[in-house]
């Protein structure tokens, strides 16, 4: 009787990522396809905005610097949802997603930097501040790749889905420091104009193609990261099966001793 | 070819574990060097391979063949530990140390075939199981070519079945004009072996 | 203020590389691993649940 | 030897991630010294080249350690030496060397001039730390190859090797740095210690193979 439920326990559990795979055989092209037709649309509002007086056509850079930065938030928080899903609730899928929304969520940081470096120099003058908010952004990115490092450091899943889901957890204060930074110091970076009491102080005609921006970046995001998740799903079943098949090795030749 | 220890004397950890030895190996014949846990068997292998200085005697390889030169040379060792990369996959161990030490009589699908390792050369070494692990380490024998094998507990860890498929390796091994020296408290299932025991009290 | 089209250029060409290099890392990632996984299938290797169902030892 | 260096090229990649450890590393002790020292960026433009100097070596001496630890931990070491007629054991340990200089601290290079716009340097200064750096590194490897050996048999070593280096491994900070500025600053010149720098990373490419491999030897039990 036991053994039955212990058997049907671990069927949900290899139930859920089998069908986590289905799910997103079925949904991964219309995703694809919408983010790329969001991001087109986004992509030729953001280029027929009027220069801005003050800031000229750099402007631009804001409709991709700012969906960055937001991205490179929401991923964390997302991992750190995760983490608490591998510690409270154990359940498999939400390691899985957290491995994989590292590296995304690295290269929207470093993206952010990047662009927001570019934005810096002809606004302020330089690439690079050590200002509340640069800093807290740029110990995000090595936040995110502390991670990497701790995940691919140790080979057993297991083992490191719950190291890896502290660090995740301590780490994330730094998601308040940084969204609130710019109003707990004084920064050189402007102040939230798109998201905070009293309504946008950003002119429509800027606020549209960023919030076009923003929603196709976010569909990127999940796009990738659902693809990631699929491929460390695939590549813990490589593991699984060649553990297998180192098994099966063993056996073989045995039996064949025993038939002589 | 043949192998000359002559008054070979060997310490570990400064204290002298054996003296005095003399033995020969030629062509053709395997050595078994027995005794209890401690008494030098690996120090003694180790010293053969080079890898540890003599404490006293002399240590010389008598003809043998052009390709190598110097005893260290001439010799596989297989110690305790298999040499071979975790995270890597047994062929590429394996093609690694074969264009590391030369190419020998077999390619690496072969040796592997003779370990009876040939469906799993391609998971990475880590995941195999001790008997398995021990069975690739052989197959590096095999793959490059060398006349004298040094074995320290060779068949530690593999079952019977593998431990025939060996001795079987090491047949051919002696009937090619290799030799072997192999510290073991098993018997390999060599005929006609030598056996040289150590741990006399000194 | 007009002379910053090299910067705005920049940032969107340094995104545009960047994201299509995490893209291509992505799909060669999944090509190895559903290539690893068919010649795993090919050498009639299944996981331990499907073997389980074959046989309920 | 094109085996070895794919062989620990590999492993560096594949295992464990040891490369990015050293970069995150290298990332977190200069994303440090603005705190130490205040964010004004003139001062961080003058102490830059000097910083990113000492960072890379702090990144560099990291992973020495398991230069030939790893090797001796599973055995690959004994059969390494022992092959020492058909290659020549300083010339392995000079392989050995340039593949874990490739994977673990030319990243640190290249990430470097990325570093040098946090530090508010000129891009004169960038671009000379980073090609002293690009020279000068390697030396730091080799000289770590002699401590990484003389270290191999003890149990955690880590520490030790880095003690042992940081003072051989001092010239190669002076030169290093001293060119970088020489760059910048007008009377000091920057090929002068640009070429010596280099003369050193040849002098410890013989000296320091042929050191570890006498160590190695004489460390084998």
């Amino acid at each position: 009787m036991s053994d039955a439920i212990s058997k049907t326990g671990r069927w949900i559990d290899l139930a859920n990522p089998t069908r986590f795979l289905s799910f997103a055989g079925a949904v991964l092209p219309w995703l694809g396809g919408l983010t790329l037709l969001v991001l087109a649309v986004g992509f030729w509002m953001s280029i027929n905005v009027p220069d801005d007086y003050q800031q000229g056509s750099t402007v631009q850079i804001m409709f991709i610097h700012v969906p960055f930065a937001w991205l490179s938030m929401m991923c964390y928080t997302i991992m750190s949802i995760a983490a608490l899903g591998t510690l409270v609730w154990r359940h498999p899928l939400a390691d899985v997603s957290a491995k994989a929304a590292a590296p995304i969520g690295a290269v929207f940081t470093a993206l952010a930097l990047i662009t927001g470096s570019l934005w810096g120099k002809p606004m302020w003058g330089t690439w690079w501040v050590w200002d509340a908010r640069l800093t807290s952004v740029f110990v995000l990115f090595l936040m995110y790749l502390g991670i990497i490092a701790l995940t691919r450091a140790m080979d057993d899943p297991a083992k490191s889905a719950k190291t890896t889901s502290i660090l995740t957890l301590v780490g994330f204060i730094n998601i308040p420091i940084i969204k609130f930074s710019v109003d707990w110091w004084n920064t050189l970076h402007q102040p939230a104009s798109v998201l905070r009491m009293g309504g946008s102080t950003l002119d429509p005609s800027y606020l549209r193609p960023l919030l076009v921006m923003a929603i196709g970046f976010t569909l990127l995001f999940f796009t990738l990261h659902m693809m990631a998740m699929r491929n460390e799903i695939w590549r813990r079943r490589v593991v699984a099966m060649r553990r297998v098949a180192a098994r099966n090795a063993e056996r073989g030749p045995a039996k064949q001793q025993e038939v002589r | 070819m043949r192998l000359v220890a002559e008054k070979l004397g060997g310490e570990r950890g400064g204290e002298l574990l054996f003296h005095g030895l003399d033995f020969m190996v030629s062509a053709g014949e395997a050595l078994l060097v027995t005794g209890r846990n401690g008494s030098g068997k690996s120090t003694l292998l180790r010293i053969i391979a080079g890898l540890l200085a003599q404490a006293e005697g002399t240590l010389r390889l008598e003809g043998e063949p052009a390709a190598f030169e110097g005893l260290a040379a001439a010799a596989h060792y297989l110690g305790h530990l298999n040499a071979m990369k975790q995270v890597l996959s047994v062929h590429e161990n394996l093609h690694f140390w074969q264009s590391f030490n030369g190419r020998g009589k077999y390619s690496i699908a072969e040796a592997l075939e003779r370990v009876g390792l040939g469906e799993i050369g391609h998971l990475p070494f880590g995941y195999l199981s001790t008997g398995q692990k021990r069975r690739a380490s052989i197959a590096r024998l095999l793959t490059s070519e060398r006349p004298v094998w040094l074995l320290d507990e060779p068949t530690a860890g593999l079952d019977k079945a593998s431990e025939t498929q060996f001795a079987a390796l090491m047949q051919e091994h002696l009937a090619r004009g290799g030799l072997i020296v192999a510290a073991t408290h098993l018997p390999l299932g060599l005929a006609g072996s030598k056996e040289l025991a150590l741990g006399a009290p000194l | 203020m007009m002379g910053h089209a090299g910067f705005v250029l920049a940032s969107y060409g340094a995104a545009i590389i960047v994201l299509a290099a995490l893209i291509g890392w992505i799909l060669i990632d999944q090509r190895i691993q559903r290539q690893a996984l068919q010649e795993l299938e090919s050498r009639g290797i299944r996981r331990r649940s499907e073997t389980k169902m074959d046989n309920p030892s | 030897m094109g085996a070895l260096f794919l062989r620990d090229v590999r492993l560096g990649l594949r295992a464990g991630g040891g490369a990015l450890v050293g970069i995150l590393f290298f990332l977190a002790v200069i994303a440090v010294v603005p705190f130490g020292v205040g964010p004004d960026l003139k001062l961080l433009a003058r102490i830059g080249a000097a910083m990113l100097w000492v960072g890379a070596l702090l990144a560099t001496l990291l992973g020495l350690d398991r230069l030939f630890q790893a090797d001796r931990d599973d055995g690959s070491l004994d059969l390494l030496i022992m092959a020492s007629e058909r290659h020549m054991l300083p010339l392995t340990i000079l392989v050995k060397c340039l593949a874990h200089w490739s994977v673990s601290v030319l990243p640190l290079v290249i990430a470097s001039p990325l570093l040098g716009l946090f530090m508010n340097m000129e891009p004169a200064a960038i671009g000379a730390t980073a090609l002293t750096l690009l020279v000068g590194t390697p030396a730091i490897t080799l000289i770590g190859a002699v401590g990484a050996a003389v270290a191999v048999s003890l149990p955690r070593g880590g520490l030790l090797v880095s003690v042992i280096i940081l003072p051989l491994a001092i010239p190669v900070l002076i030169f290093g740095v001293s060119a970088s500025y020489g760059a910048v600053e007008d009377p000091a010149p920057f090929l002068a210690p640009f070429l010596i720098l280099g003369a050193i990373t040849l002098f410890f490419a013989v000296l320091g193979p042929v050191a570890a491999a006498i160590a190695l030897r004489s460390s084998a039990d």
